[in-house]
């Protein structure tokens, strides 16, 4: 993948139709993949990284990737975040080997040992000055401009993302108010506990992820058990909001009763009489202001913002190669809820994640659709459900959203 | 023979009700393996207690002591509930599941709740592509006997293959 | 793969001795291969799909491949054979999950229940209208042009054949006569059935299939139990036929006595004495007109028909990656013979599949040659025996049928 | 102990004679195992009855009753034939194979025939490539005793591995 | 039972002290598993006696009759060396690690010295990735009894998996 | 890895800094992968094969790559040592199956059974003239043409080495003296024999391995086990040269006391208490003139000389890929030493291979360096440790050899 080389024009040309199609190259050909490491995950975007509550001592770190990239994120003397490139100054190496620890008080990489401050400053190079008055670095050798890549830090209420471009505006104004406005229903300020991790690999171009959760329209069809329990319908009262760029999204929606009317009557597999052996796995207990149960927000270019009744989960979008993403999902809650809203949430899981009652619906859906594109380049998806154009709705009827998400990369991809 | 006798003439270490034991729970294992791989997945909760709690859990969470499963069953009501999922509402593509069960530890009994381990891996068939290692990692389970029969009180399957490749349809 | 773009020019150039030499290249190019997937096996032929009685009522299914492009092949309720893309005509689902299965009347997409009837035609797309008079597809939405992609049909005495062409000729037309006298010979009209598959994997360019199949030479060389049982040997009667693209062929021959002479003195691995211990798995029994025992064809661009004694099968060539082909083997007999027959059948598929006597010589020599080229992409194949034109002989000592499919290849390929 | 008392002290659900008939099977098919693995395939017919059958069976055809095997050898002849073929005649790789058999089952008996069942794996190692899984599934056996010696009178591997890495050149 | 009936009853070719001493390594290699799966590698030693010999062996190397070993570790403490070298000085990735022990095979006793072999299967997980096979082999085995505990005098650890996926951290 | 053409130019540009970086692009680009094989392995360079005594007698064989290429080496009845590519004159089968064997008078590729004499001649075309007077080859079909592809062959002193090219000078010339001085400390025509072999994959690119082994400054630090022992120490008298290509290159050292000072105080794992429960796994002998007891040399394309006390080994790389390379260990000591040097060989040999005390934490450093570097394709390491340029030092305190090598390898290769 490293052979992409900076602005090398790229040899594919967009259906006319725009943004109402996807061609299917878009999902394997290397030299794209190659490109979107260096202008999507490598460019100028915020990739969620973690959440604060993770590390929260100086010297605490977690390893992730942004992308295909692999970093870490610790935390200072100051108390303050940082997010570094995994990779040593000196010849490369990954030199954190642990996916998570603490009490560091510095990064030292195992091959020379080379050392590196909570700033990634490098503080060290063994025999620098040689020894015994032998080797040693040159006279002009110059440390500081040899420290760890560093990449910009955003937190917001105990939330972090991180951007390679240091250009970057503030978190705020890279999502804009009405996106914010959904961060701050769940990211509130409230203090935050990490409940656990799932991962899982697909063989999947990453897109399909945000295809598939920017598609309401979906939900209230593939999703059985959704259905079923009337958890998501798509006569629920519902909307689709969308920052300008189109890269970022949202779509809020409540639960109902189970039913079977219009809503469901187009849904062949709703099962109205389903009932729970054992209910206590959903018993949703109301968190938030206004009458929303469920808000799935996607934020470029790495995140989807979990909240479904009560399991809360950010899903973090990793590259692994042309057809392969990972999804790490972090669930959490609030450090101070009581031990019953954490069960709850610890029982409700079981809709989310590689086993999900939910969510294996999806991970089997997006496999599926790489294999039927993969092998078919000249072909392409039509995403007209709502219209030709993105904007907001009131509504669950709509690729809104997909349209907005490949208008924006088109224009960062210059497709 | 009686145990006495076997330990003199081997040096078993072990009493033979241990013995027989370890052979019980084998033999349960592999009725549960095969229930899920070449059976009716609808007859799963009959391996277990009406309290029991069955858990699949990311290594990863269990060092850590984070309490999030991948998969959490309370009480033969949540396990039936998984098995209603599987077979009607879960959009799933068809594989095959194996189970291999191996070095079975039975760890020791307290007032007639047995505990004991084993390694699992379980290997992935989907059609048309070769198998792979779905999961491996340790039961750590709790038994006890209804009547001759043991069943499961607690099986939490530890995987050490936090990365899933793709879905986990099957208990494993 | 799907990075070659239509009519771009390929930067290799064929040796200059032309079809009696091989380039190495050729097996291991991912240009090649992308190109190959679009005008070979996307192109104007005819691919094997599968045999019309294991779809027998309206309604049964199988899934396939076309090279790696995935299909199904289904009834329609007028009885007539369908092939579709399984693609679906919404955002590229393989929508069919199944490898086979029964009593459809349409086809719905998991994502998004698109349903699809058995000729193809989108016949519902849920929320199409909307729901409550929000959203929906725009008025102007035309079913007709977002339906499943076709393929031409060609059944054929109970086999099933498909093209992604539409301006394609009949099958008789494709194959020509003297094929098409071959095709008849076990193809004559009587009903089929099924016995079973079998399928491979094998690390190789899956052109070398076909010239392992093409290639007569080997079989009497390698093929030790083969010619040991004297079931083909060089010197039993036997001949070789091109069609005149020279992408079609078909070897003849006979059985003959157990002996060692001329014909195996080159042979150094003839076991003359060599008995079966439970000679019922090779008693032969006469079900054609003529002296023929074996006849092996291959039919453009992916199968063999093997007619080796009693031994039926199709051989279909599906490709995976450059490096990687499979094989997929459907055994079959007629619906009306005798159980003895089967069971000869299936006591004689010892001989072939991933395990048989004869065919484990060539899987394994398969992957050895490809690893014999792969990194040797300078290097290629003297292809000269038998002369170095193709023609049709009387004899098996050629490779007349390798050069006359690398003279129609180049042509399709425009190398 | 006799299984009675075994079963008091242990509630063991297996008569002891079952016991005795597992390890049987599970000392039986390690040194099945060892014969192929490591040891020499001529002797391998001789885990066999005289009329034994064996074959090898894509878990598609068993599942669709379809006929076909991929190896179908009828009789010790049979058996004989298929390492010869091996030994002689088959032009392959060398290779080395790895047997894992586990979850043994023993179904019951009906006059002196002993059904049972285990779960499989075979790994194969190429020279100069990783190990991999060539095959993986289920063994459907009946047994016999021929004097003391367990023999198989049939022995079906029915594998969920259906794409076939390259070439089955030693059995499961 | 005693060892005779129970021959009579299932025609069992093999004395019961052979079975408990295949349930004692059988029991002793779980163990010995567990130690290194999800136990304390100090305390691994422990499982051989003062004089044992370990090596991990390519398989060439042993058909070869070549001598060298991939790791040669003589006696307590040159175990106590691996397993010092292992925490203390080795700059490893962390992974995990898990055994797959099956088909145990009794060779033999000479004057207190049990001969058995099994097959071994390792998979290793490296963190995100996917479980692979690090190694499969045979285990050639020497065992003695110190009072009731079976103590490894000898395991041989003969890989086929020659080409080694980069680096082996642990022991088999 | 086929398709890179002959002459083509690479779209690469090296940092203007020239050998003092090294551009993560060249660890992962399948375009300098394919060209490496043409020009490094493929080119005019000695590679590493084997030993004469793995091959004592006529017919005596053994598989191994030269690079990624297959190769086999044998003796011919004349005694000399002959190294073919493995790969039939005919249709390219990775003729010879076999790892190795003995006896052979000839090779006899499986598949059309083509064969060949011990010095790589086509002796034998079965049917070349036909059968009964059909078929056969062309009348002018000249076997001389078409035989095994010969390496040139360069034995010394119980050493093989063979190039593809055969316009090569002589080992001798090749190496130079100062290079050739150290080889011959090992290899002074004492007869050798074979310990043993190990092998491992790694997921990292070629080029480390020699980074890795060409790099000193690292031993002294990353490998806690040499230092605690006083094995290699930076403060022990020690030297490093390079021959005026800097392709080949040797570090010379020697052991010192467990000890705690200037030398180990930088590093910081060092444990100087560390003791051995079985102190026989480290009581080396001296067995060669001079102080030295550690000499390393690297032999450019693959090869590197161990001496670590009595482990003695030829570490031969292949490749296998951009991002994966294998590392063939072959052990040795002397056909007359006595058995306890011999048992001291082996007992040493924990240090090394995958299980090494010492080497483990090199395979797992090449990996962590190749997951640092693979996907930041733009960022390059810094190579100036002991300075910029490359020259013999009487210190272990430098990249010099590595500087060095990239030197070389940027004018092979064009870069
Ligand atoms: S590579 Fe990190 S210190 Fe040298
Ligand atoms: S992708 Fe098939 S219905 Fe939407
Ligand atoms: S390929 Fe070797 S003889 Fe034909
Ligand atoms: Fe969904
Ligand atoms: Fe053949
Ligand atoms: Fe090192």
């Amino acid at each position: 993948m490293a052979t992409q080389l900076k602005n090398s024009p790229l040899n594919f040309t967009w259906p006319e139709e725009g943004f109402t199609r996807v061609p299917y190259w878009v999902y394997t050909a290397p030299e794209i993949y190659a490109r979107e490491q260096e202008v999507v995950f490598g460019g100028s975007a915020y990739s969620f990284i973690g959440f604060e509550c993770e590390i929260p001592n100086t010297g605490d770190f977690r390893a992730t990737k942004v992308g295909s990239k692999p970093v870490i994120y610790t935390r200072d003397e100051t108390g303050q975040v940082r997010v570094f490139a995994n990779r040593c100054a000196h010849r490369g190496v990954q030199f954190c080997y642990e996916t998570h620890g603490k009490g560091k008080t510095e990064f030292i990489c195992p091959y020379h040992q080379w050392t590196y401050n909570l700033h990634g400053e490098t503080i060290a190079i063994p025999f620098r000055r040689g020894l015994k008055k032998q080797g040693g670095m040159p006279k002009d050798f110059d440390m500081k401009q040899h420290r760890l890549q560093e990449l910009k830090v955003a937190t917001y209420n105990g939330t972090i993302f991180a951007s390679f471009d240091h250009g970057m505006p503030s978190f705020e104004e890279y999502l804009g108010p009405k996106m914010l406005h959904w961060v701050n229903r769940v990211f509130n300020g409230r203090p935050l506990k990490v409940l656990g991790y799932q991962r899982q690999r697909l063989r999947s171009n990453w897109k399909l992820m945000f295809e598939n959760i920017k598609d309401p329209y979906h939900a209230s069809l593939m999703h059985v058990f959704l259905v079923s329990f009337s958890l998501f319908r798509a006569d629920n009262p519902s909307k689709v909001q969308l920052d300008g760029t189109g890269l970022h999204g949202v779509q809020i929606s409540q639960r109902g009763e189970q039913k079977h009317d219009e809503g469901t009557e187009d849904i062949r597999q709703n099962i109205a009489h389903l009932k729970l052996a054992n209910p206590n796995m959903l018993q949703p207990e109301k968190e938030y202001p206004g009458e929303a149960t469920v808000v799935m927000q996607t934020i470029w270019p790495n995140l989807i913002i979990q909240q479904q009744s009560n399991t809360l989960a950010m899903r973090q979008i990793q590259t692994v190669s042309p057809q392969e993403f990972e999804l790490h999902w972090t669930y959490f809650g609030y450090a101070d809820e009581s031990e019953e809203m954490t069960m709850k949430r610890l029982r409700q899981a079981n809709l989310m994640g590689p086993a999900g009652f939910v969510s294996a619906d999806d991970s089997e859906v997006m496999e599926a659709t790489q294999f039927g594109v993969a092998n078919y380049p000249e072909a392409k998806a039509v995403v007209e459900m709502g219209g030709r154009d993105f904007e907001d709705t009131d509504h669950m009827v709509t690729e809104s959203m997909i349209r907005g998400f490949y208008s924006g990369y088109r224009k960062i991809m210059g497709l | 023979m009686d145990a006495k006798t076997a330990n003199t003439k081997t040096g078993s270490s072990k009493p033979s009700d241990a013995r027989a034991l370890r052979a019980d729970i084998y033999d349960f294992n592999s009725a549960y393996a095969a229930c899920i791989d070449d059976g009716d997945i609808m007859l799963w909760p009959d391996f277990f207690t009406e309290d029991a709690v069955y858990k699949v859990i990311p290594r990863e969470n269990w060092d850590q002591n984070l309490p999030l499963a991948t998969i959490f069953a309370e009480g033969r009501g949540g396990l039936i509930d998984r098995t209603v999922a599987i077979t009607k509402t879960t959009v799933a593509r068809p594989r095959y599941l194996r189970h291999f069960i191996s070095n079975i530890r039975v760890l020791g009994t307290d007032t007639g709740v047995i505990r004991a381990e084993a390694n699992y891996m379980v290997v992935e068939t989907m059609p048309t592509e070769v198998t792979r290692i779905l999961s491996a990692g340790r039961y750590l389970d709790k038994f006890v006997y209804e009547g001759k029969e043991l069943k499961l009180k607690q099986r939490f399957c530890i995987y050490d293959s936090e990365i899933v490749p793709a879905t986990i349809v099957y208990p494993f």
